[in-house]
């Protein structure tokens, strides 16, 4: 019972919590799971303090058997790749609980369970090391989201949820097959294990095996994070979620994806994964592109982040299928920026929500005559997310645009596009929202922030400055974790075609003849 | 093959004996309830009206059948002899007495050993239910429906607590076969108290036997649980419709099931034929000396009778007596007769509570039989059969 | 012997079973039903089973069936309607009972070539002594959740009871 | 049956697969009942008939193996069987109550 | 040993106190702060100016912390300077703390005073921060950062639609700009491993051309955006939205030249590809008469002045083409003087007209504008090339350069810079000769502004003499080739700007109608000219729209709506419908059921027998 179970297990604790508080108490809920979330934080800040840099590998380790058989353990752990990601989780939840304080009346307790039960699956998820433990956060993220867009959403909330849902599963199921097709394999959930059996051969995966395997984990991810074909369901999700759902969907639920891509996908199967890279580069080029061009011409400001995250999020993938410690390092940042600055983009827009009851731009207009700071605030926003140097997007992107361009310049040029296309919009729809004639809605029902919006945004603000000045305090832990995904995604795990030593790794119904390559194939019928 | 004719013989006897007795143990409840009510009770067909019983089968022989109209005749007809067939078949699993040897042949006084023997009679006892159900049902009548129907719950609601005061001995003696729980029975402790279920063993048996007793007054529909045939709110229920022959089929299935219970509760709890007191003290001259005493009474009111007739039959009584005296005293056919003797001693005894308590005892609500079962009967019988093997498991 | 017997109470048996089946009154074929298990409980004395054989009759014929009569007394079911139809059941019904009998029958065929035989008194595993050992060291658990179910059914029983008596 | 009909002598007993077969016969009449009738009772009825011919090869193999797990499975089924009964009635005196029929064919909400 | 770190802290720290406090503070506070910070600044650099040492020998550089650092490569924080950066600070000190003293003036009775010295303050930051920077990425921080601040000082007026448009514009064909920079990054550290200037240039000379010539015209493509150089000028006229001191701080002292800067700063690369310098050269002086024809003909003072900028900025360019790198940085330097002043005058002047700035409201101002008009005649002198003024020795340098390079390039120089002198001194006749045609009556403006503008004109006169900036560049740069002739040359410069300077003063003093004529003369041709070539309209049509109807009706519509989240609603339907079929097994009838149960135990059974059968 480390400092990270405590992390982990206060949000379910609060979960429940609030779920025994009477309805009517609506402060007390919303102070409780306030206070429990700003505790998470606290605590997970200790996380940071008591991580050791330099010593690969997890830490906070608790490993405890959880299910006897199929033997499913209860393994957490962080390295440099889970800490900062845990660390925007918790970072965030209090946040989105702070920003929904006055939106969110119908219902507050099931509000404030389900963020805190969100929380509890996000920092699950970047926390397991163990496959099926990971599936098993995996779906519990999915679940209180589904709720939130479901219950208080907009208008066509429920189409988004479903969609949403449908989206997710979809691919999660295939993972799951992939996760169940492991273990069958290697005899255990156990992710480190798997990796010393892959890397070391014992899994005997044929080449076509590793290829499914690796899109089935592909899949799953690709939707989430969301990758170019695959993203329509985020937009729907965006507009019709509550700000604070769209807060934690944007900021941490999406790198989800991009994390499993980093920590599953790349390291489990190294040639898999580099052979398909070509693709997948293209796909996130087109994302970058093509988001950005259409977020151009979103009428709609949620509809225009949603893309313009599209967007950002092909930088991401483009940087962990450079194969380049800079761009990985990137990507990672990266990751952590988007969460920072679109967590903050969709916050504000919320804010203008609240005050206008509109999402599209054209109800706005001359807001920065009435709401100087508000204006302001926005404007450090959407330069940190158009990658204005000195604030956090730029660092990110800079490093995964110099990644892709040491594997390939060619990618490089096109995904600069972006960069130049999220300018467009992100300026342009600025303009249209805040400079120009004040119409008289918004002269009269647009203030300038509250106190409590303040302390939602200032945090925000300051991460985005301190990630863009200064980069060495999160980065090197990163860098540490990635150079050895990286290692491991190097190896290419020569194919055993003669008898393989059957070793502890390899479960006792696997005692089967060995196959050769040309016989894997046709296993089936050989058994 | 010898095995079919000795069982068909002894089929033969029981068969005859049981039928006269059931008829003769009508006779008895008559004529105890009568003087229980200080009247003579059938006194005008023969001496004491003890031919009161043929006449009454001849009387049912001869009446006319009467089929209600819309009845479904076949369960109609089968009702009773399905009744009257699951109350005698349990009779043969029912040991009377020791095993002895005639012409060489061992022969036991039982018509088959199971040993299984108590769960026999419970299973065909609660067969049993089904006569009385059909008949309620196929007659089509309420009145007979209802009684159907109270009767197959009642039964059912019955079961229970009877079966579980009947598991409690069964703990001490170990076995299942009759016999084996009689011979388990055998001896007495401190030289005089039997070894009787109810007197012995790590505890004694008293309260599962008080339950046995009342769930066989249910179950045998006897007052003051013979709600299925309660004549002031039901007329006669589930046998209202019916006459003549299989109006006494019902009859006869009551008696026998009477006497079936009587001996189950004779074998189990009073030991079966053991004696009430040891050979040593002289058990074995009991009968003779009670049959003797019987005749010498009647020999005495036939010598100054109260009726101008007795002095004609009671000292024929008399002489019966005497005679069964004799039987009793005579050396060779002791060690058959005695324990006999002994068993239908406690048997009729326990008859004779039945028609006591008959005489004694109101009817039932039928709320109240029902809770009467559920809320007292049942976890009475549970608890005791918890105490008493939570002893037996202590003592062995 | 043997054979007589089996043939004797497999013939009510399978009788019992026809007339169930075609019946058309409740009552008869809970009737038969019962005929159907008292004589299952004496093939079953024939196996050895002497326990189970009593414990047949009075579950099955002694308690189940008399609830069974007992329902049908209380709604008093007459003869059932014709109303309402299934194709499926009566289009693929009788190729699939054929099917049915064809295939276990080969299965059993296959599986046991005549098999082992039984004779009267063959095994006397079946005592009550027997299962209650067996109960009470291999099969405590089950039983334990079979007295539990059994809380259970007496539980929803009464709830529906209820339900149905207010 | 055929090679089993030739390995017939009166004194070695009832071969195990008779038995069986005339469970399998009791079962199929027991699905035939539950195909072709249409009372809801008589349709738990043949259920229940299906249990017994279940049980009763249960009690033959058991009789082959010369084992008791057989009898304490048929034990187990008694007793499902009997829980069955007592919540399946309970059910169909509800549903009597509510629908006025015990026509199975007429119960069929389920239906879209 | 000072503190560079100081120079651009300090605007930051009066950026952040206007910022965050301005609202609250008086405007004299603000004042204080805002040209405090500035002036403090230009104090330090002034200091390092003169306590310098030999910057040649060994420059100065501080590190600071490392910004970033991933596998091999690692970016850190750290300030440069040589004499090439001490120039430019100079110049972004000495000019931006003049034209904060003239915005207190100038901006006096505006909205959102603060504001505008907050960004003013920011704006030097990034300003300073993009000079010293000692690597390409802190130098790209600063090119964003200015890029941001003239962002957000063109749309300061941003209730004006306009404004605002203007703004993005510059900020949007600025990115156009990053984008070749930043590729011309990538390609560096691809190459070179790092982004230190010292160590870039230490090793470029062993690079391959063709890498270097990549490297340099991507490098062009980002100046080219920066410096408003073809094609990528077409932001800079709109600038003049913004208010006038930023016209003159941003858009024609400091942030236009900062693409001159770097190509100077990257001038060893450049030195090594031949066919980018070329392109350089070209481009500079395409545009550099592009841009003259246009101010010819154009009426709104600032615009004229904007164009001029163009041209001069391409003139710069022309000199860094043609390798004389420091006539380029010398006539950055003066043009800043002058150009400054122009546009500080042009400010004054419309000051003086409330706010009119279309020329042919004016005229006549000289009674009202004394100072004003005799600062704007030093300007003139000097931007003609009037010999002894600042102008003359730049651009005679650079012409003389590209007369070595190639003469047809001197040719073109020499036109373009006639036509220069020609538009500018007809905006000097027409706003201060003639008869006033505006409107109210005009004033001179407080000494707040006058003084900058007094001591920018003797910079522009005297600035030639005293930032000799070759000599002070001596060997930073391979020094031009001597030319032949070069007195001649100088000569025929000389002679073009007067002629251009008489014309004027012949087409809108002595008879002001011909201009009109000849206009109509022209016709088309004129009019294209006076909408400048109608470039804009070209690009909207040719990449914009494009772009957003196709985003709009092809991309967002058909694609993302129509094809992909049709195949995902598509999917859900097709499920939807076969749900719909195999609902009809779902009869709701037990007996059915049931049936279904049969039929598949028996094809259980019968798999079942099968296998056995297969088995045996």
């Amino acid at each position: 019972m480390n400092l990270l179970d405590l992390v982990i297990a206060l949000p379910a604790l609060g979960f429940v919590l609030a779920l025994l508080m009477p309805r009517t108490q609506e402060n007390a809920i919303k102070m409780l799971a306030l206070g429990v979330s700003l505790a998470t934080f606290v605590l997970s800040l200790g996380l940071v303090n008591g991580f050791q840099s330099g010593q690969t590998g997890q830490q906070f380790v608790t490993d405890n058997i959880w299910i006897a058989s199929p033997e499913i353990h209860w393994h957490v752990g962080i390295d440099g790749l889970s800490l900062w990601l845990v660390i925007l989780s918790t970072f965030l939840t209090p946040i989105a609980i702070l920003l929904s304080w006055k939106a969110i009346h119908d219902r507050a307790k099931e509000f404030s369970a389900f963020v805190l039960l969100l929380e509890f699956g996000l920092v699950g998820v970047f926390a397991a090391w163990d496959l099926f433990l990971f599936y098993v956060f995996w779906e519990v993220v999915l679940v209180p989201m589904y709720f939130l867009i479901g219950i208080w959403g907009h208008d066509r909330r429920i189409y988004a949820a479903v969609k949403f849902f449908l989206y997710t599963m979809a691919g999660s199921v295939l993972m799951l097959a992939g996760i169940i097709f492991i273990y069958l394999r290697v005899g255990t959930f156990d992710y480190v294990q798997i990796l010393a059996a892959i890397s070391s051969g014992h899994a005997m995966l044929t080449h076509t095996e590793e290829t499914l395997l690796f899109l089935a984990f592909f899949l799953a991810f690709a939707i989430k994070v969301p990758l170019f074909p695959l993203h329509t369901w985020l937009p729907d999700a965006h507009v019709e979620a509550p700000t604070a759902g769209s807060v934690m969907l944007a900021s941490v639920m999406l790198k989800m994806g991009t994390y499993g891509l980093v920590r599953f996908c790349l390291p489990m199967f190294p040639t898999a994964a580099r052979e398909n890279a070509s693709w997948i580069v293209a796909l996130a080029i087109i994302g970058i592109v093509y988001g950005g061009l259409v977020a151009l011409v979103q009428p709609n400001m949620k509809k225009l982040v949603a893309y313009s995250s599209v967007s950002h999020l092909g930088f991401v993938v483009l940087g962990i299928f450079s194969f380049t410690q800079i761009g990985l390092d990137g990507a990672v940042y990266q990751m952590l920026n988007h969460g920072i600055s679109t967590g903050a983009l969709f916050l504000l827009v919320g804010f203008l929500y609240e005050r206008r009851h509109s999402l599209a731009i054209a109800d706005f207009g001359g807001v920065a005559t009435v709401a100087p700071w508000l204006s302001i605030m926005f404007l450090v926003t959407t330069l940190a997310s158009i990658g204005l140097p000195t604030l956090n997007n730029f660092v990110g992107e800079f490093m995964v645009l110099q990644g892709s361009a040491q594997a390939n310049f060619s990618w490089t040029v096109f995904a600069s596009l972006g960069v130049i296309i999220s300018a467009c919009y992100m300026l342009w729809m600025y303009q249209r929202v805040f400079f120009g004639e004040t119409n008289e809605e918004v002269k009269h029902h647009v203030p300038d922030l509250s106190l409590r919006e303040w302390a939602c945004v200032i945090p925000l603000v300051v991460m985005m400055v301190w990630m863009g000045m200064y980069s060495q305090s999160f980065l090197p832990v990163v860098s540490e974790a990635n150079a050895k995904i990286l290692d491991q995604s190097k190896m290419n795990v020569p194919l055993r075609v003669a008898a393989p030593r059957m070793t502890e790794h390899a479960p006792p119904d696997l005692s089967r003849p060995p196959v050769t390559a040309a016989a894997a194939g046709g296993r089936a019928d050989a058994r | 093959m010898e095995f079919i004719i000795i069982t068909l013989i002894k089929l033969a006897v029981i068969a005859f004996v049981l039928l006269t007795a059931l008829a003769y143990i009508q006779w008895v409840e008559r004529k105890v309830i009568a003087h229980v009510q200080v009247r003579m009770g059938p006194s005008r067909v023969g001496p004491h009206g003890l031919l009161q019983p043929l006449a009454d089968v001849v009387k049912l022989i001869t009446k006319e059948g009467v089929m209600p109209p819309h009845a479904n005749k076949f369960f109609y007809l089968a009702a009773p002899i399905l009744a009257v067939f699951m109350a005698l078949i349990s009779i043969s699993v029912i040991p009377f007495g020791t095993e002895f040897t005639v012409l060489g042949h061992r022969v036991m006084m039982q018509l088959t050993d199971l040993n299984v023997g108590v769960l026999f009679i419970l299973a065909v006892s609660s067969m049993g239910v089904y006569g009385i159900a059909l008949a309620g049902w196929a007659s089509n009548n309420k009145y007979s429906l209802l009684g159907g129907l109270r009767s197959s719950a009642q039964m059912i609601s019955y079961e229970l607590p009877m079966s579980l005061a009947l598991a409690a001995p069964l703990l001490i003696a170990g076995t299942l076969s009759l016999r084996g729980i009689v011979d388990s029975q055998a001896g007495y402790n401190l030289g005089f108290i039997p070894k009787w279920a109810i007197f012995t063993g790590p505890f004694p048996q008293i309260f599962s036997f008080i339950i046995f007793m009342i769930a066989a007054f249910a179950e045998t529909n006897r007052i003051p649980f013979d709600l299925p045939e309660a004549e002031n709110e039901l007329v006669a229920g589930f046998h209202v419709e019916y006459s003549s022959m299989s109006f006494a089929a019902f009859f006869m299935a009551e008696y026998s099931n009477m006497v079936t219970v009587c001996s189950v509760a004779t074998l189990l709890f009073l030991g079966g034929w053991h004696p009430l007191w040891p050979e040593s003290m002289g058990s074995n001259f009991a009968a003779p000396l009670i049959l003797a005493g019987a005749g010498a009474i009647c020999l005495y009111h036939g010598l100054n009778p109260a009726r101008p007739f007795d002095r004609f039959t009671l000292p024929a009584f008399a002489v019966i007596f005497f005679g069964l005296a004799g039987l009793m005293a005579f050396p060779p056919l002791v060690p058959v007769l005695t324990p006999l003797f002994w068993f239908l001693a406690k048997l009729s005894f326990l008859l004779f509570v039945f028609i006591w308590i008959r005489a004694t005892l109101p009817r039932f609500r039928y709320d109240q039989l029902m809770s009467f079962a559920w809320k007292f009967l049942f976890p009475a019988a549970l608890l005791n059969l918890l105490v008493t093997g939570f002893l037996v498991a202590l003592v062995s | 012997m043997d054979f007589l017997f089996f043939f004797l109470f497999a013939f009510i048996a399978v009788a019992c079973a026809v007339s169930v089946v075609v019946q058309k009154h409740p009552i008869a074929s809970a009737l038969s039903l019962v005929g159907v298990m008292a004589s299952i409980a004496v093939l079953y004395l024939q196996l050895g089973a002497e326990f189970l054989a009593m414990a047949q009759i009075i579950v099955y014929a002694g308690a189940v069936m008399v609830l069974f009569i007992f329902v049908i007394m209380l709604l008093n079911a007459g003869a059932e309607s014709r109303a309402g139809r299934s194709y499926a059941a009566q289009l693929m019904g009788p190729p699939l009972l054929v099917a049915l009998m064809a295939s276990l029958g080969f299965a059993i065929m296959r599986g046991f070539p005549g098999g082992g035989t039984v004779k009267f008194d063959s095994f006397q595993g079946g005592t009550a002594q027997n299962i209650g050992y067996a109960l009470f060291t291999d099969y405590l658990l089950p039983f334990e959740v079979t007295s539990v179910l059994i809380l259970v059914a007496i539980l929803g029983a009464i709830v529906l009871a209820r339900k149905e008596m207010d | 049956m055929a090679e089993a009909m030739q390995s017939i002598n009166l004194q070695a007993g009832v071969p195990i697969s008779w038995y069986l077969v005339l469970s399998a016969v009791l079962f199929s009449l027991g699905v035939a009942g539950f195909l072709f009738r249409k009372s809801i009772i008589t349709v738990f009825m043949c259920i229940e008939l299906m249990l017994n011919a279940v049980n009763l090869s249960f009690v033959a193999f058991a009789n082959q193996h010369k084992q008791v797990s057989g009898h304490i499975f048929t034990f187990f089924v008694m007793v499902v069987a009997a829980a069955e009964a007592a919540v399946g009635l309970a059910i169909i005196l509800t549903v009597f109550k509510n629908r006025e029929t015990l026509n199975i064919d007429e119960i069929n909400s389920l239906k879209n | 040993m000072q503190n560079l770190w100081l120079i651009p802290a300090l605007p930051f720290l009066g950026f952040l106190i206007n910022g965050i406090l301005g609202k609250k503070l008086p405007k004299m506070v603000i004042n204080a702060v805002a040209v405090g910070s500035v002036v403090l600044s230009f104090l330090l650099v002034l200091n390092i100016w003169s306590s310098g040492g030999d910057l040649a020998a060994n420059p100065i550089h501080q590190h600071y912390f490392t910004w970033i650092q991933s596998g091999e490569i690692n970016i850190g924080w750290d300030y440069a300077v040589d004499k090439l950066t001490l120039i430019m600070l100079m110049v972004v000190t000495g000019i931006g703390s003049l034209i904060h003293v003239y915005a207190t003036g100038y901006m006096a009775h505006e909205e959102g005073y603060y504001r505008f010295f907050a960004y003013l303050n920011l704006f030097m930051f990034f300003m300073l921060n993009l000079v010293l920077g000692g690597n390409y990425l802190l130098l790209f921080v600063g090119w964003e950062g200015v890029g941001l601040c003239s962002y957000l000082l063109i749309g300061f007026y941003f209730v004006k639609k306009s404004a605002s448009t203007a703004g993005n514009k510059a900020f949007i064909v600025n990115r156009i700009g990053d984008f070749g920079f930043s590729l011309a990054m990538f390609l560096i550290v691809v190459n070179f491993g790092t982004l230190d200037f010292t160590k870039v240039f230490a090793a470029a000379p062993g690079k391959s051309t063709e890498t270097l010539t990549a490297i340099a015209l991507l490098l062009l493509l980002g100046a080219t955006g920066k410096s408003a150089q073809i094609p990528l000028y077409v932001w800079l006229p709109d600038a003049m939205e913004g208010p006038t001191p930023v016209s003159a701080l941003i858009h024609a002292a400091t942030m236009v030249t900062a693409g001159v800067y770097m190509c100077t700063r990257s001038a060893v690369i450049f030195t090594h590809a031949p066919i980018a310098m070329d392109t350089v050269a070209i481009v500079g002086l395409a545009t550099a008469v592009f841009a003259a024809t246009i101010g010819l003909t154009q009426y709104d003072i600032k615009k004229v002045f904007a164009y001029s900028t163009v041209s001069q900025l391409g003139y710069m360019f022309l000199g860094v083409g043609v390798g004389a790198f420091s006539a380029g940085v010398w006539h950055l330097v003066t043009h800043a003087f002058f150009k400054a002043l122009l546009f500080l005058g042009a400010g004054s002047v419309i000051h003086a007209c409330h706010h009119e700035q279309d020329m042919r409201h004016m005229g006549g101002l000289r009674k009202y504008t004394p100072v004003t008009m005799a600062v704007l005649a030093c300007a003139s002198l000097a931007i003609a090339g009037v010999p002894g003024t600042s102008g003359f020795f730049s651009k005679d340098a650079i012409l003389t350069a590209a007369y070595g390079h190639a003469p047809w390039m001197f040719w073109v120089g020499v036109v373009t810079a006639g036509m220069t002198a020609f538009y500018v001194w007809r905006a000097f006749w027409m706003t201060f000769w003639g008869e006033y045609r505006g409107h109210g009556h005009p004033h001179e403006s407080p000494w707040s502004m006058l003084a900058p503008l007094v001591v920018l004109a003797f910079l522009s006169i005297a600035g030639g003499f005293l930032f000799n900036v070759p000599k002070i560049l001596e060997g930073m740069f391979p020094a031009a080739e001597e030319v032949p002739g070069e007195s001649m040359l100088m000569g025929i410069s000389i002679a073009a700007g007067l002629a251009g300077i008489a014309i004027s003063y012949y087409m809108y003093v002595v008879n002001p109608k011909l201009p009109q004529r000849i206009s109509d003369g022209l016709g088309g041709i004129y009019r294209l000219v006076y909408d400048k070539y109608r470039i804009d309209e070209l690009y909207d049509a040719t990449v914009v729209n494009p772009v957003i109807t196709g985003s709009r009706s092809l991309l967002w519509k058909v694609m993302d709506q129509g094809v992909i989240d049709g195949a995902v609603n598509g999917v859900g339907s097709e499920a939807q419908l076969a749900g719909g079929w195999l609902k009809m097994l779902q009869s709701g009838n037990i007996r059915s059921y049931a049936t279904w149960v049969v039929l598949g135990a028996v094809c259980l059974l019968i798999l079942i027998g099968v296998a056995e059968g297969v088995t045996r």
